[in-house]
């Protein structure tokens, strides 16, 4: 069912970006359950160990999917092989056992001692908020990126260059570049903290924006139809959007640390229009479905498709912007609101398109236009649970972290962080439920792989 | 341009204006809205539409405002529950109403009128 | 004006956007780092500080603290922990020694880290500094952090 | 129905109105801008009268008058493009893009003065201010220039006549808002008091 061959490569990627993603889930209930049984699992796996693992497995997992995601697209995009397909299954395995390798590295010995290790020292890289990663697996990421980007450049530079596939090799690159900058970690804590953003902020605001519509469109293309003209009109408008508010838009991260005052308004003014090219992918999604050419049997991933559009719109523009601005952010900064944003951000722009792109093209790598029925309506209860619970997970956080800047910060007597903390036990309570209906909407994410049933019947087109 | 047309125009004018009064043009949206109502014949599409947008906005009113004032109302001005409250069902139910409008929208460009289920036939 | 929007002009606006406003946020952050001496308590920089950013870099602090606000939300903040903690190293010191190696029963607590008292001076002139940083309107809004 | 009338949609987006829509953005943001500058003009009346004084009036008012001139140019080569005048159009586009760069010399001067006075982004609010809206602004004129620019170099290679020129009516358009800014800033900025 593939159109090349090559693009079965993506399939080892996916598998892997799962199997990593139950490993982020679970140490994310057991960070719930921390939050609220203090000394849970303590001193075997204490609180910052099972968050470094949770959210650098969420990073190399997502990785593994725009890796995977982009293996698949690109040869179908360019209409012809991958230009080394053996080059994708080599970078594949030196990926994983790196990080499987750095992850076993978090848990089994002091982080202290992993820093020893891996010789820290001579380039001190470790200990930075997601870019906890040992120098020496950070040089790897960067081989392995740059293996990565040839290939795939190779690939389209030699075939059909569509609008799609460019903007998704733009993406890739700046991915790659923005990288470089965690490895500049002076003592100064102000510069430190600026340049850090430059990872953080240019890649999840700005570069991976780029990839995730890239993607987006490509799935939206297959499952409806529709005229690449039109859809390629909204991805140059999307990501322009995108990069037009969000380069700026750094500055809501340098409110607080030290930078001059400017960068409030600088700040609070372009990321005020950060929720546009969000806005934009919803009115995009939702347009190209309503207008769509024909109706794909692969039902799971139009819905997955849609439900990124929403689902990053809530969770990356809404609650992006309630705590953007400079007068907000003075208070709600480094709190559960700011959680609350990251989980529903990352889950409905980065986990979904991701998931959407597994969707889609899992059956075909399989031999399959489309899951079976029972395959794939087990894949859209997987979607509403995990969707469902995430939007729990984000609104009892919030709730969590307004009471927190109530208590904490806005009242005349603000109580210390430990008592705040225990006052709003009952928010992380929740979270924690909703978490685990989260865990069960990924096994069954999972179980629909497996699940036989009647094929669907759909009109060949 | 015949009639057809400019009704079609009229109509996602009004989705339009719709949902920017539930964004950024709160108030200026909605008079707008009534502008587009009264022009509209019955029975035509940018009545059909202009009504669901003045349907949509007064209820997103009352839903927004009214619910938020009567928890303020209720719970109390100083207190921290209240605001829990008012800010993460304000936040919620808004993004909700923007997301229907928008999905109005869409289908206003068509020209159909709303039913239809997004994911089947 | 009536004239359809192409797909050039979209690609112009993406490719001009994205380079006007990276030329941007280039141009201010020159001026950031240049403007840096007057608030980032560089003058308090010694040998000492910087040793103590090692070794909260190495003992992951940031995943269970947050630092002027970044960080892991499960513990205090600590931009301002020097003057919370009356404005003594001691105390500090003393805080991070006297942790029990196996937890408080049902209660997070920070783990004991062994730290030498080379590692403890280091630490606590390091944040020490980061509390001199002047960061604006003296966040964070209060000494609970 | 849906057939007859799936042709109207890109009228209304993307259609031609995007264009409008990203100029209506850049208004925005300008717009943005001038409500939060007057805000804190009224907070801060007496240090922004104080420092207003020390900006160069004279030089700004020449500056209105290039960018209104060339504005002008840029009408005059609309009109001839309509005309089917490809040579008389490139020239007065090269007449506007000459008004454009006068602009940029006499800020440049402008700027030059008060940065090697030691004036900052950071020096105060209202250098803040005026620093960053006039910079921003600076870059939109280069950015216009640009525009004029590469539609001067497809002129030239006869990609516009008198049955296309909608190139040139974009590009005039840019520049019109361009210089709409400039007429609302220099009032805000060097003379309201």
């Amino acid at each position: 069912m593939m159109k090349y061959e090559s693009q079965g490569v993506a399939k080892l990627y996916f598998i892997a970006a799962i199997g990593l993603f139950t490993g982020q889930i679970l140490f994310g209930v057991v960070m719930g359950l921390q939050y609220v049984m203090g000394d849970f699992l303590f001193p075997e796996i204490p609180f910052n160990v099972a968050r470094m693992v949770h959210t650098n497995l969420l990073i190399v997992w997502l990785l593994f999917g725009f890796m995977g995601s982009a293996y698949f697209l690109v040869p179908e995009e360019s209409e012809r092989e991958l230009y080394a397909p053996w080059l994708a299954k080599l970078m594949f395995w030196i990926f994983l056992v790196a990080g499987a390798l750095t992850i076993l590295g978090y848990l089994l010995v002091p982080y202290a001692q992993l820093a020893d290790l891996t010789m820290n020292d001579l380039l001190p890289t470790m200990g930075r908020e997601f870019l906890e990663q040992p120098t020496i697996t950070k040089i790897g990421i960067v081989i392995v990126a740059l293996a990565f980007i040839f290939n795939i450049g190779m690939t389209i530079l030699t075939g059909r260059k569509t609008v799609i596939n460019l903007v998704l090799l733009t993406g890739l690159v700046g991915l790659a570049v923005f990288f470089l900058f965690s490895f500049y970690n002076p003592d100064n804590i102000v510069l430190d903290k600026y340049f850090w953003w430059f990872v953080v902020h240019l890649w999840v605001e700005g570069v991976w924006e780029l990839i995730m519509a890239s993607l987006l469109a490509f799935v939206l293309i297959k499952v409806t139809g529709v005229d690449r003209e039109v859809i390629e009109k909204w991805l140059y408008i999307i990501i322009a959007m995108a990069l037009i508010s969000g380069l700026v838009g750094t500055g809501h991260h340098f409110f607080w640390i030290g930078t001059p005052d400017y960068w409030q308004w600088l700040g609070s003014i372009f990321s005020a229009l950060e929720p546009i090219p969000f806005f934009m992918m919803t009115l995009f999604a939702f347009n190209v479905v309503n207008k769509r050419r024909r109706d794909h049997p692969n039902k799971a991933a139009v819905l997955w498709a849609l439900g990124t559009a929403v689902m990053a719109f809530l969770g990356a523009g809404v609650w992006g912007f309630l705590h953007t601005l400079a007068p907000v952010n003075y208070y709600t900064h480094g709190t559960q609101v700011t959680a609350a944003h990251g989980h529903m951000a990352f889950y409905g722009a980065y986990v979904m398109v991701v998931l959407t792109m597994i969707s889609y093209s899992m059956p075909l790598m399989r031999g399959q236009k489309a899951g079976n029925q029972k395959a794939q309506v087990l894949e859209m209860w997987s979607f509403w649970l995990m969707t469902v619970s995430m939007v729990f997970i984000t609104l009892f956080l919030t709730g969590a972290g307004i009471l927190q800047v109530y208590l904490q910060r806005f009242s005349e007597d603000p109580l210390p962080f430990m008592v705040v903390q225990e006052k709003v036990a009952l928010f992380y309570w929740m979270r924690e439920v909703a978490g685990l209906v989260f865990l069960i909407g990924l096994i069954l994410y999972i179980y629909s792989f497996f699940a036989k049933g009647d094929e669907v019947v759909f009109a060949e087109d | 341009m015949n009639s057809d047309e400019l009704q079609l125009k009229r109509a996602s004018k009004a989705a339009l204006f719709s949902l920017l009064n539930l964004t950024v043009l709160p108030v200026i949206g909605f008079i707008i809205l009534l502008l587009i109502y009264q022009k509209s014949s019955s029975d035509s599409i940018d009545h059909y539409y202009s009504v669901i947008g003045i349907k949509t906005n007064v209820f997103a009113g009352i839903a927004l405002l009214l619910v938020s004032g009567l928890m303020i109302l209720l719970g109390g001005f100083d207190s921290p529950w209240t605001w829990v409250y008012v800010v993460s069902y304000f936040t919620f139910v808004h993004a909700l109403f923007i997301l229907f409008a928008t999905w109005v929208l869409v289908r206003s460009w068509t020209g159909e009128k709303l039913k239809k289920n997004i994911l089947s036939k | 004006m009536r004239e359809t929007f192409t797909k050039g002009m979209a690609r112009n606006i993406y490719y001009g956007g994205a380079v006007f406003f990276l030329l941007v946020l280039i141009g201010l952050t020159f001026d950031t780092v240049k403007g840096l001496p007057k608030t980032d308590n560089s003058e308090n920089m010694t040998e000492l500080v910087a040793a103590g950013k090692r070794v909260w870099e190495r003992n992951d602090c940031i995943g269970c603290h947050t630092l002027l606000g970044e960080g892991a939300y499960f513990a205090p903040e600590l931009g301002n922990v020097y003057t919370r903690f009356g404005e003594s190293t001691e105390a500090i010191k003393g805080f991070i020694k006297g942790r029990p190696v196996d937890g408080i029963k049902g209660r997070r607590s920070m783990p004991q880290f062994n730290l030498t008292d080379e590692e403890l001076d280091a630490v606590a002139e390091f944040l020490k500094y980061v509390d001199g940083v002047k960061t604006a309107r003296d966040w964070p809004p209060n000494v609970q952090g | 129905m849906s057939k007859a009338h799936s042709e109207i949609e890109p009228e209304l987006l993307p259609g031609d109105l995007a264009i409008w829509l990203f100029i209506f953005m850049e208004l925005l943001v300008f717009g943005i801008f001038f409500i939060v500058y007057a805000i804190m003009r009224l907070k801060n009346i007496e240090m922004f009268n104080q420092y207003q004084l020390t900006l160069n009036r004279e030089l700004g008012a020449a500056n209105t008058l290039l960018l209104i001139t060339s504005s002008y140019f840029v009408v005059r080569a609309v009109h001839a493009i309509r005309l089917n005048n490809v040579s008389n159009c490139i020239h007065w586009l090269y007449a506007a893009l000459a008004g454009g760069t006068g602009f940029l010399i006499l800020k440049s001067l402008e700027y030059y003065d008060k940065f090697s006075a030691g004036i900052r982004l950071s020096t105060n609010t209202f250098y803040m201010f005026y620093l960053s809206l006039t910079l921003f602004h600076f870059l939109h004129v280069i950015l216009g220039m640009l525009i004029l620019f590469a539609i001067v170099i497809k002129a030239c290679r006869g990609a516009y006549s008198d049955q296309n020129y909608t190139g040139v009516e974009t590009g005039a358009s840019y520049w019109h808002m361009v210089d709409l800014v400039w007429i609302i800033l220099f009032p805000l900025v060097y003379i309201i008091r």
